[in-house]
């Protein structure tokens, strides 16, 4: 099972703070969880997710898209960061 | 050498105390932000801070964690704000403690700068008129960020 | 938009809110020095500070003022302590406000760089054995002053 | 009449806070009140104020040894600043 959350515009976007996702062998990278979460979800979440700037996450830590993934692992997408 | 990611208001004089705690240093540093209405939509009746509960901490302590390695800190520590906060309240506070003012200043700015960048948290402004706006991320803020992944100080 | 020049023990606190007073800024930064047995003379039993009163006063004011204009400061104060002090006691606080952290910043470090080779101060370092050490100023600060000089922030 | 007032370690060796000193036309300068110092004073004064980094402090600002000076000034020769 992976867990995926969403921060931010993206969350109210997709009107979706987290969700679980089956884990399965061929989502071998955050960009195919991505490709798979789009083709689930249709237009609104292609918008969501496509942006350019969206920040990927992995295991709280920020990450390529293209960073292999593991049964178990946390994902997250949000937009840039602005704290402090 | 503490991160403190919390809801409710706090105190500056008691975040001094204890980053000092038994640690001597020659030299303190220490940075507050405040919420200012400077909005470009209106006025600002508050800003909203949401965070990733978990991830927040971990990056805040790389980044104190990174500052004390690279400036030799003998002390930080570093307490970042989330939830609803009204004008003029502070959001974040930033102290170092070094044998020297140059690391104790270096220090704390580096914290400010790499935070801004990376920790997760995300601002909302709301407005007076009941609107609310995401806080776009500043460019400025990135460069500063790159520059210190660049230089040797 | 003050200096104090004080024999007496401040409060660090006190300092902060007189900084702020009714001035809003998103930032504000701090810096405190204290005194630190690193002597190479020996163990420090106690810091004397000499100084010029009314060119102390002066010299500080023109700091600050300097830096304000230079910065674009909301605020900015400065404490400096002369006479007898004991070790882990604070001699300085450097306290500034502005609508960016950069310039909060930079012109706490300015104020501090500067008044380290332009106050009319001299430390002279007690050690244990009975002795007094009259401090040798550091090349390092000359240094850092004249950058200011040459870099435009 | 001048104001002269030292410093530190210079007011030390000088076993002197201040002193005030009758104004000539001769004294032009900072540099021609330090000779006359000298001449007065004797070797003490000589290696006090002959020492290549002391500061010269007119009406409380630093200024150079050549900076002409007036009846009533205030004056004050001392060792680099180490404040902060």
């Amino acid at each position: 099972m992976l867990k995926v959350r969403f921060f931010s515009l993206i969350r109210e976007a997709l009107d979706c703070e987290e969700l679980d996702l089956e884990y399965a062998p061929e989502l071998i990278t955050l960009e195919e969880v991505k490709s798979h979460l789009i083709s689930k979800g249709g237009d609104l979440w292609q918008e969501a997710l496509r942006q350019p700037n969206v920040v990927h996450a992995l295991n709280h830590r920020v990450v390529e898209p293209s960073h292999p993934i593991s049964d178990g692992d946390e994902i997250a997408f949000f937009p840039p960061m602005t704290g402090g | 050498m503490t991160v403190s990611v919390q809801q409710q208001a706090f105190d500056i004089q008691a975040q001094y105390e204890l980053l000092l705690g038994s640690r001597a240093g020659a030299g303190v540093a220490t940075f507050t932000g405040y919420v200012r209405d400077l909005s470009e939509g209106g006025t600002v009746t508050a800003l909203e801070l949401e965070h990733y509960p978990g991830m927040t901490e971990k990056v805040l302590g790389e980044i104190g964690a990174s500052a004390e390695q690279r400036f030799g800190l003998l002390g930080w520590r570093i307490v970042h704000r989330f939830g609803l906060l009204g004008d003029q309240e502070a959001i974040v506070w930033v102290g170092t403690v070094a044998d020297h003012r140059t690391e104790a200043f270096a220090g704390c700015q580096f914290i400010m700068d790499s935070l801004k960048t990376r920790a997760p948290f995300w601002k909302r402004e709301h407005l007076d008129g009941g609107n609310a706006l995401w806080v776009k991320s500043k460019a400025e803020d990135l460069d500063r960020e790159l520059a210190w992944q660049e230089k040797q100080v």
